[in-house]
């Protein structure tokens, strides 16, 4: 179990690269910020593998955290991308 | 863990390079976003919660102004052309980063290596530190219990800036004649 | 100790870009992926191999924990950087109203 | 007594918070607290200095005590040199307080402003009392991030241009800094001053210690403006309002740069001669440089400013010779006269420039200029500004009585008693530079003839600004008594006595 | 009224994320919540008669199911697309009617379109939703607004309106 | 119109208040879990960040908000430094002393006064964060 | 390995899978708005799915219970970013692909 | 010895109780001012009077053995307040109170007039304890405070509020100050040979490399004071632009009165020559004496040329300390107090012409005589005196000196070997000054009067009844020279003056009429039209603007000779000003070093950085 659980954190944190793929190669900022929303997520996933791993139930809080201000940074982003400013 | 970790700052060193040359700001304060990000990825595997949290909290409202200022100017890149044509520029830098490198692996040799690390000061605070402070959260029973006083210098130094950018940011600077 | 070394290389690249860099905007960047590294350090110092997270969660009995000073330390240090990029971006903006341009070449009125 | 240490840190904090709120309805409320409390903290430090001689006062904040000879908790270490350095810093602070009064009505957000001051204060007086590496860091970007925000006070482009130049060497030095105090906490394991010091002891010389100490060297420099990493200072002093001016030129330089790293090199780490000669350099090439490029400027403040780099590379100078000295372990006399006289300078550097600045403030004030060419004859008309900055230029200067001479006779007599002949040949040369610029000073700006005739009306400052003016060029005059052996035992002696007797500090304080 | 559901709601959201029924936590979270009322109630605006009805709980199950299974489809959908060496994609934006009434329905439609099969909502103007469509497999308005919307429009009808 | 699209407003509705309650948690569970006074007062600003990215500035009465949040910094960082003043006057001159008891580890109600910082440090960081951020966003200078 | 283990083992791996086919659309499609599809939809449900298995592993204690309160905050965040994005890009013009075949938007934005 | 301590601090606190009383009661501070100077004249006899020793701990601080504040900053002083007083001190002292109570008498009429001239007499009185301090004090440290003081002073004592005059001043503090800081040097090298800050304890070999600089850092602090090449050039400046009263006071004869008193002091007490430094002092002697009187030839400011003429002079007295006889040092010392007289006298001259006509140039005077008799009467009085006319004092220093020069011939040695040198150049000099002073005598008093001269009235009681004095004490000096003066005044401070070798009067006069001749001619060469423009005023015509006093010509004579030229030239260009060959050199490195401070941030960062990397690669 525990082996398996590495493997996959291994393969999960991994997987930040196919973001770093997409923020270096753009084309357009709209896609570099696909990427950054997406690493979001993917390390609410890493945090919920961590979790599983050690037990503790304060890793999944930072998750929820990680949740929350992602959403407010893809937020700010896409109201950057639709051309208002941020008190608009 | 050595070598996930070094994987891991590997990207956030192509991260952080990429961040430096995108032509677009907004580009490149995403790429600082993952570096950031990044950190705490590590900050959560090398047992530091606590910063996790605080890492993650802080890269995101750093994204935020930033947002907020290049939307209050232009997100266009300053053009510039790289004076770096000449070889001898570029020999010149990367000795000046290898002599820096190279002083640094020197005086680290000796040192701890990584996870070898034992407490001298912090013994105290791990030792019985949940009798002595009641906290669970040793992170949080050092920053307000043994070292309150540097987190009220933190927590002034949030304040200074705030005043500080309001400062800055006011209308007028000077009260009409 | 590689991974002391990678972090010195991040270093090195923050420091590069404030070097390098005209923009203002970039030149923040830089000193917050110094800062960055700096962070990383500090973490790093503090890691003990197979040691928990300094929080106690009731369950363990004799287990080790992580050093809590580095941390108690970055997290202190990760808020003073906050608040000094805050102060370098209304800096940045203000200048950019005065000067129209972020190119911190053409911020030269002061010299000599 | 040793309770009331924490009370330099908490009193300007608490006024620091109050300020934006109360002043808000209370239109007095700003200025009159900022007076009050630093009134009374240069009396507290005063009585400190006066009572308690040379006797150290360690407090532990939150009451730890050492666990077997570790000491865990914050120190507060209030000595013979903290005591010193608290003592400039809430004079200067009171008297640049005093004349901000008048002179930063002109300005909007006067809230801001003092409570800015206080927070830079507060954090001046944490770094001068702490024992402890990381709260060092912690209350030295206090003030530097206060002072950041007060050179951009007036938010005009070249203030806005300095503070972002300042903003980021000093993020930069701040970074090494905190880089070298996370490699002595990976060597020693500990951040507390004395406890580091013992086991550093143990690791001197070698390429670690000596690495860490390079950091500091130059993160610690660039604080204190040394060349070569002293490019932010003649913008941001320039540009900065006058009373802040005064305080960052007078004080902020010293507390943070000059004082962290005696402090550092004498009592945390083995007095090493390399580091010694470093310092020394960097210190000599400071003054000479920076007096070099004072001489050219035709900006008022500017030249001050880079009279200011000339001015601290005495110090820094002097403090370095009695280092070599006490590590080659010669002469005792020598090392404290070279001490004494780099403290000396101290202490006068910070009255005499903090003075000379806000007599930029009072011409600026009242022609609104701050070049040279366009002042004259206003001797004439500002007598308070002209009498008290003469007093000045002649204290920096090293002209007799004033106590600029006798801190540089101190200094160069070391020198040559030292044996360093050359050093005092340098200190000579730039003593004549030095009065040169500042006769060039007096000259095209009290002197010489009018710019314009609608200057011949023009009045002195109010009177809070002539009030600090007129108080520091008396102290510019009385200082002179310092060298007196009567006054030397109660304000330099302990001072220099701590820094000669350097490992006693660590023993003194883990006793505790 | 939608202040006291708020509040019951952050007391809840409380006392499930401490998990914890002490008496202290229980007051913490009572002043919390009341504190986050007093702030952000006038943002909760709902019509709250409808959260009495308990057959909409059960909408709400049934539709949690259908969603969730929609929801797999549509990973293995993309997955498919994704892996597949040609990358069968026709994309395009389409304009969806809705028949919804309530602003929430909408929403929770648009979320859910989003989680769904190759679609994801891109704006919502009036009763339109425009959905961008990884493959337009239809011209038609009619045929298409079935596909994306109606699997859950009647569920969401029954839940929310 | 002011803000985003309907969605986000929507969306917006039922987070913010949920985003607040978070912060308040990690708030009051700095000594339990991680967090705490600085993250949980960031959290709390992304809810008022959030409300004004959804609806725009005019939905929080800026101009007042910007001084009632200075005002409110001022104040909270002045309590923190209070309750490490009042070590002075309980239990024998000591600045910073926790003189609360320190209860049972684990427990919400517990470390003495560790909470008591986290809660006005969250307040602190809470105001000087949207200070900051309400100073960058509405910042907008006079025609020069 | 129990029953509750190997079901949130298995949960896991799909979940990470899912991530795997999202982070590879991420990176293999043509423009923003189709890789915000594929990324989106396959990320959130993976991560959804390790969260779950979460819950499945521990049971309705406190830590099963957090994560499954995440669950619904994730897919509100995650879908509303998404759309956010989406519209956010196609108001900063960027057009759709060179494959797109309909754009009804186009008259709403014009 | 009370004296001690009042004669310093009595002027020193009177003068700064003077400040507060405002500028409006000149009169009344000028009056008091004199009190106070009359009172230390009285002390100053009493000292000269008086046994002498060293006296210390003047400031008994044991009756103060409580723990008092003030106990507190008085305690230790008296490490410092240790006080010297023997023939030398005691001469000076009342030379000191002497020449200003002169002054003081002059200034009290013509200060007055002197609208931006503020707080004159506090300083004036601030000057005269700190010159007693800076004679009378044993401790280096001391003496160079007091020294340093008088700097200052000399420098508030000029108004500077036009171009010329604020540079001057500038000039003045600068070389001073300069000077008092290599000073500096030179105690903490005799500190380092001798273990102590007390003159009278001091006996330093030259033989040293040590002690050869310690001497020459002194020196230049005495050189710059007295206003010896090439240190001189504040004093023409400052002449030039001060007050008559302050150029009288300090450059003519404060200054030069405790120059030269230092100078005596390293020569006689604190140094052992070596014969390098015999050398050195002759060679400087006779520069000064003839580059200054070239200067003074060419000059058409009538102060500028008497600014000149007290550099002059004062190489005259380091010839006389050079030579290191007995004889040597009495002659220097004499000259110093003839020097001091004369000079103070025109000087005061100068300042009643410039007061009563306002013009500066001699060129735009001309014909005052009959105005002004009794000015003019006791200005040829100087003038003669200068020039070495028998039987006045000037011509019986000269006279000495000359006299040393060649019993220092006879001694081995490399300077002296040399002696004819400088013997010849020393008449030279000689014979320069009397030409310049002819023309200053005869440019300012005789010739043609000019129209708006015409209702001139000679100056009141206090304007001429100093230079009275001063002209009686310079022709009473000269009559009774050999008999009285040296006997009385100087043989105590050498010692018994024994001629070497023959009494060489037939010599040594020949040498003065020589140089006399010479000096006549040389002003005839360059002013042979304006004996006929005088003629035709003799003859009773109407001189009209063309027959003008033709300065200008004489100083084409001279200055288009071949050599001459080159050096005018090269003076004109100020490349013998040590200050402005210094402030051009320093002006250009800092320009250059200012390029690096070029505004770019980057190149800040790489300075650090480059910084940082050089220390670890010497350091690691
Ligand atoms: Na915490
Ligand atoms: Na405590």
């Amino acid at each position: 179990m525990s082996d398996w659980l590495q493997i996959l954190l291994y393969i999960q944190i991994g997987l930040v690269v196919f973001c770093l793929i997409r923020v270096i190669k753009g084309p357009t900022v709209a896609d570099r910020m696909v990427g950054i929303d997406i690493f979001g997520v993917l390390v609410v996933g890493i945090c919920a593998i961590l979790a599983i791993q050690t037990g503790k139930t304060f890793i999944i809080d930072i998750g929820i955290a990680w949740i929350i201000l992602s959403f407010i940074g893809t937020l700010t982003l896409a109201k950057y991308l639709s051309g208002k400013n941020l008190n608009e | 863990m050595e070598l996930l970790l070094s994987i891991i700052l590997g990207f956030m060193i192509i991260g952080a390079i990429f961040a430096l040359h995108a032509r677009d700001l907004l580009s490149a304060l995403v790429a600082f976003g993952i570096v950031g990000y990044s950190l705490v990825i590590c900050f959560l595997l090398l047992k530091a919660p606590d910063l996790a949290i605080v890492q993650i909290v802080v890269e995101t409202v750093t994204l935020v102004i930033m947002v907020a200022v290049i939307l209050n100017s232009t997100r266009e890149e300053v053009k510039d052309k790289l004076r770096w044509q000449s070889a001898l520029t570029i020999v010149l830098a990367l000795l000046f980063i290898g002599g820096l490198v190279y002083f640094y692996q020197v005086a680290i040799a000796p040192l701890d290596e990584l996870g070898m690390h034992t407490t001298r000061m912090a013994e105290a605070y791990i030792e019985g530190a949940a009798e002595k402070t009641g906290s669970a959260n040793l992170v949080t029973g050092v920053l307000f219990d043994f070292r309150g006083y540097d987190t009220l210098g933190e927590a002034t130094i949030l304040f200074t800036a705030a005043i500080g950018v309001l400062t800055v940011l006011r209308l007028k600077g000077k009260k009409a004649a | 100790m590689i991974v002391y070394s990678l972090c010195f290389v991040l270093f090195m690249v923050g420091l590069y870009g404030v070097v390098t860099r005209r923009n203002m905007i970039k030149i923040v960047i830089g000193l917050a992926i110094m800062e960055i590294s700096i962070f990383m350090f500090l973490v790093l110092i503090g890691y003990i191999q197979g040691a928990e997270a300094p929080i106690i969660t009731g369950h363990e009995t004799a287990v080790q924990f992580v050093d809590p000073l580095p941390q108690a330390m970055v997290l202190t240090a990760i808020v003073i950087g906050l608040a000094t990029n805050a102060m370098l971006l209304a800096i940045a903006i203000r200048i950019y109203k005065n000067y129209g341009t972020f190119d911190i070449r053409k911020v030269n009125e002061l010299k000599g | 007594m040793s309770e009331l240490v924490p009370l330099f840190v908490v009193i300007p904090l608490a006024s620091a918070f109050l300020i934006p709120v109360i002043g808000r309805f209370v239109p007095w409320f700003q200025k009159s607290l900022t007076l009050l409390v630093l009134l009374f903290l240069t009396i507290l430090s005063l009585s400190y200095l006066f009572t308690n001689t040379g006797e150290t006062l360690a407090y532990k904040v939150g009451g730890w005590e050492n666990v077997e000879h570790v000491p865990i908790a914050i120190f507060l270490v209030l000595d013979g040199l903290s005591g010193f350095i608290v003592l400039i810093i809430n004079m200067l602070g009171f008297l640049s307080a005093f004349y901000a009064v008048s002179y930063i009505n002109k300005y909007t957000a006067e809230n801001n402003f003092y409570a800015l001051l206080c927070l830079m204060i507060a954090g001046m007086n944490g770094v001068a009392l702490t024992g402890d590496l990381f709260n060092l860091y912690v209350f030295l970007e206090i003030a530097v991030i206060a002072s950041y925000a007060l050179v951009a006070f007036g938010i005009e482009r070249n203030q806005l241009e300095a503070s972002f130049k300042y903003q980021v060497l000093g993020g930069i030095a701040s970074i090494l800094i905190l880089f070298g105090v996370g490699m002595i906490y990976w060597l020693t394991k500990t951040l507390n001053f004395a406890d580091a010091s013992t086991i550093l002891a143990q690791h001197a010389g070698s390429p670690t210690v000596t690495f860490i100490q390079v950091m500091l060297v130059v993160g610690f420099g660039l604080k204190a403006a040394m060349i070569p990493f002293h490019a932010w200072l003649p913008d941001a002093h320039s540009s900065a309002p006058s009373p802040i001016s005064a305080m960052l030129s007078g004080v902020l330089i010293k507390a943070i740069g000059i004082y962290a790293l005696i402090r550092l090199f004498f009592n945390v780490f083995t007095i090493s001669s390399e580091i010694a000669i470093v310092i020394t350099t960097i210190g000599a090439l400071s003054m000479v440089i920076g007096g070099l490029l004072a001489l050219r400027q035709w900006d008022v403040k500017r030249l001050f400013a880079f009279s200011s780099i000339s001015q601290v590379g005495y110090v820094a100078m002097a403090i370095g010779i009695g280092m070599i000295v006490i590590a080659r372990g010669g002469s005792q006399t020598v090392a404290s006269l070279a001490i004494a006289g780099g403290l000396f300078h101290l202490i006068n550097h910070a009255v005499f420039k903090g003075l000379l600045f806000l007599n930029a403030g009072a011409i600026e004030y009242r022609i609104n200029t701050r070049n040279l060419k366009e002042m004259g004859n206003l001797a004439q008309f500002m007598p308070w500004t002209a009498s008290t900055s003469f007093g000045a230029s002649m204290s920096v200067a090293g002209i007799p009585p004033f106590a600029g001479f006798f801190s540089k006779l101190l200094i160069i007599i070391a020198a040559i008693k030292g044996g360093f002949f050359f050093l005092a040949a340098l200190a000579v040369l730039v003593s004549v530079l030095t009065i040169s610029m500042y006769m060039k000073y007096q000259r095209y700006a009290f002197f010489n003839k009018a710019h314009s005739e609608d200057r011949m009306k023009i009045k002195d400052v109010p009177f809070p600004m002539a009030f600090s003016m007129v108080i520091m060029g008396v102290l510019c005059l009385i200082m002179s008594l310092l060298i007196f052996p009567g006054v030397r035992e109660i304000i330099l002696d302990p001072a220099v006595d701590v820094l000669m007797k350097s490992s006693a500090y660590a023993t003194t304080i883990i006793g505790m | 009224m939608r202040y006291v559901a708020l509040f019951i709601i952050l007391l809840l959201f409380w006392l499930l994320i401490t998990f914890s029924l002490t008496i202290e936590n229980v007051i913490v979270g009572a002043v919390a919540a009341l504190l986050t009322t007093a702030l952000f109630g006038k943002f909760f605006r709902h019509n709250l008669i409808k959260f009495l009805q308990p057959q909409r709980y059960f909408w709400a199950l049934v539709y949690l199911f259908v969603f969730t299974w929609e929801c797999v489809k549509a990973n293995f959908d993309v997955a498919y697309r994704v892996i597949h060496p040609a990358m069968p994609i026709k994309p395009g934006i389409v304009r969806v009617k809705l028949n919804l009434k309530t602003e929430i329905g909408k929403t929770i439609l648009a979320n859910s379109i989003t989680m769904t099969p190759g679609t994801i909502s891109v704006d919502l103007i009036d009763d339109e939703l425009y959905v961008h469509w990884i493959y337009v497999s239809s011209m038609d308005p009619e045929v298409y607004s079935q596909k994306i919307a109606g699997r859950f429009e009647n569920y969401i009808k029954k839940i929310f309106e | 119109m002011n803000g985003m699209s309907r969605i986000v407003k929507k969306v917006t509705q039922l987070l913010v208040s949920i985003i607040f309650m978070y912060g308040v948690y990690i708030v009051t569970h700095g000594h339990l879990t991680p967090g705490g006074g600085f993250a949980g007062g960031a959290i709390i600003v992304g809810a008022f960040a959030l409300i004004i990215l959804a609806y725009g500035s005019d939905a929080l009465k800026l101009h007042k908000e910007e001084a009632g949040s200075s005002a409110s910094e001022s104040l909270s960082i002045l309590m923190v430094l209070i309750l490490a003043v009042i070590g002075f006057f309980v239990g024998g001159m000591v600045f910073f002393n926790n003189y609360l008891p320190t209860g049972v580890v684990g427990e919400l109600i517990s470390a003495g006064t560790v909470p008591l910082y986290n809660i006005f440090i969250g307040m602190e960081v809470a105001a000087a964060l949207l200070t900051i951020f309400i100073a960058l966003v509405i910042f907008k200078e006079e025609s020069k | 390995m129990n029953l509750a283990e190997t079901i949130s083992l298995i949960l896991i791996i799909i979940g990470v899978l899912f991530n795997l086919f999202g982070a590879i659309g991420l990176v293999r499609l043509p423009d923003v708005y189709n890789r915000l599809q594929s990324a989106t939809k396959c990320v959130t449900l993976g991560t959804c799915s390790i969260l779950l298995s979460l819950l499945i592993r521990f049971g309705f204690i406190d830590i099963g219970v957090k994560a499954l309160i995440a669950i619904p905050i994730l897919f509100f965040a995650s879908t509303v970013g998404a759309h956010a994005l989406a519209r956010g890009a196609y108001k900063n013009g960027i057009e759709l692909g060179g494959k797109s075949v309909k754009d009804d938007y186009k008259e709403v934005e014009s | 010895m009370e004296e001690l301590n009042y004669i310093i601090l009595l002027p020193v606190i009177a003068g700064i109780i003077l400040f507060i009383l405002p500028e409006k009661v000149k009169m009344l501070k000028g009056i008091l001012s004199l009190i106070i100077a009359g009172i230390t004249g009285y002390f100053a006899y009493m000292l000269y009077v008086a046994e002498t020793g060293i006296f210390k701990g003047v400031f008994d601080t044991s009756e103060y053995a409580t723990d008092s504040v003030m106990y507190k900053l008085l305690n230790g002083i008296e490490h410092y307040w240790s006080m010297n007083l023997d023939s030398l001190s005691q001469l000076i002292v009342l030379f000191i109170a002497f020449f200003s109570i002169i002054i003081l008498i002059y200034s009290i009429t013509s200060v007055k007039r002197e609208k931006k001239l503020y707080n004159f007499y506090s300083y004036f009185l601030i000057t005269l304890g700190c010159a007693f301090g800076a004679v009378l004090a044993d401790n280096l440290i001391m003496f160079v405070v007091f020294w340093g003081i008088l700097g200052l002073t000399l420098y508030k004592l000029i108004k500077g509020y036009d171009e010329e005059s604020s540079a001057a001043a500038n000039k003045t503090l600068i070389l001073i100050a300069a000077s008092d800081v290599i000073m500096i040097v030179g105690i903490g090298l005799v500190w380092v040979i001798n273990g102590s800050y007390s003159m009278s304890a001091m006996n330093v070999s030259t033989t040293s490399g040590i002690g050869v600089m310690a001497f020459l850092t002194l020196l230049v602090g005495s050189f710059t004071k007295a206003g010896a090449f090439p240190f001189h050039t504040w004093v023409p400046a400052y002449a030039q632009k001060a007050p008559a009263a302050s150029s009288a006071y300090l450059p003519a004869s404060l200054d030069k009165l405790l120059g030269i008193y230092f100078l005596a002091r390293l020569c006689k007490d604190l140094f052992v020559l070596n014969e390098w430094l015999t050398l050195v002092l002759m060679v400087i002697g006779v520069v000064t004496i003839i580059a200054a009187v070239m200067m003074a030839l060419v000059q058409h400011n009538y102060k500028k040329l008497l600014g000149y003429h007290a550099v002059s002079q004062v190489g005259y007295m380091i010839v006389g300390f050079g030579l290191g006889t007995a004889l040597g040092i009495a002659a220097g010392l004499f000259h110093m107090i003839n020097n001091a007289l004369y000079k103070s006298g025109l000087f005061l001259s100068a300042g009643t012409v410039e007061d009563k006509t306002g013009k500066e140039n001699l060129e735009d005077l001309g014909g005052l005589s009959k105005a002004m008799p009794i000015t003019f009467f006791a200005t040829f009085i100087f003038a003669l005196s200068i020039s070495g006319i028998p039987p006045l004092n000037g011509f019986a220093s000269k006279w000495m000196i000359y006299q040393g020069i060649i019993d220092f011939g006879k001694e081995p040695g490399i300077a002296n070997q040399l002696w004819i040198i400088w013997l010849a150049l020393a008449v030279l000099g000689s014979a320069l000054t009397l030409a310049s002073f002819v023309k200053f005598t005869s440019g300012i008093f005789m010739g043609q009067p000019k129209e708006q001269f015409k209702n001139l009235k000679e100056t009141n009681f206090m304007g001429w009844f100093p230079m009275v004095i001063l002209a009686i004490v310079c022709i009473g000096f000269g009559v009774v020279a050999s008999s009285v003066v040296v006997p009385g005044l100087f043989e105590p401070i050498v010692g018994p003056i024994e001629y070497i070798g023959i009494w060489q009067s037939s010599l040594v006069g020949g040498l003065i009429l020589i140089s006399i001749v010479v000096g006549l001619l040389i002003y005839w060469i360059g002013n042979f039209k304006n004996f006929r423009t005088v003629d035709t005023y003799i003859g009773g015509e109407t001189a009209g603007e063309n027959f003008d006093y033709p300065s200008p010509g004489f100083y084409g004579t001279i200055q288009n000779a071949p050599f001459f030229s080159v050096m005018y030239k090269a003076a004109e260009k100020r490349w013998f000003d040590v200050y402005n060959l210094t402030k051009s050199i320093v002006l250009s490195t800092g320009n250059a070093l200012s390029r690096a401070q070029n505004g770019i941030l980057t190149n800040y960062i790489i300075w650090l950085f480059v910084g940082l990397l050089i220390l670890l690669i010497i350091l690691m």
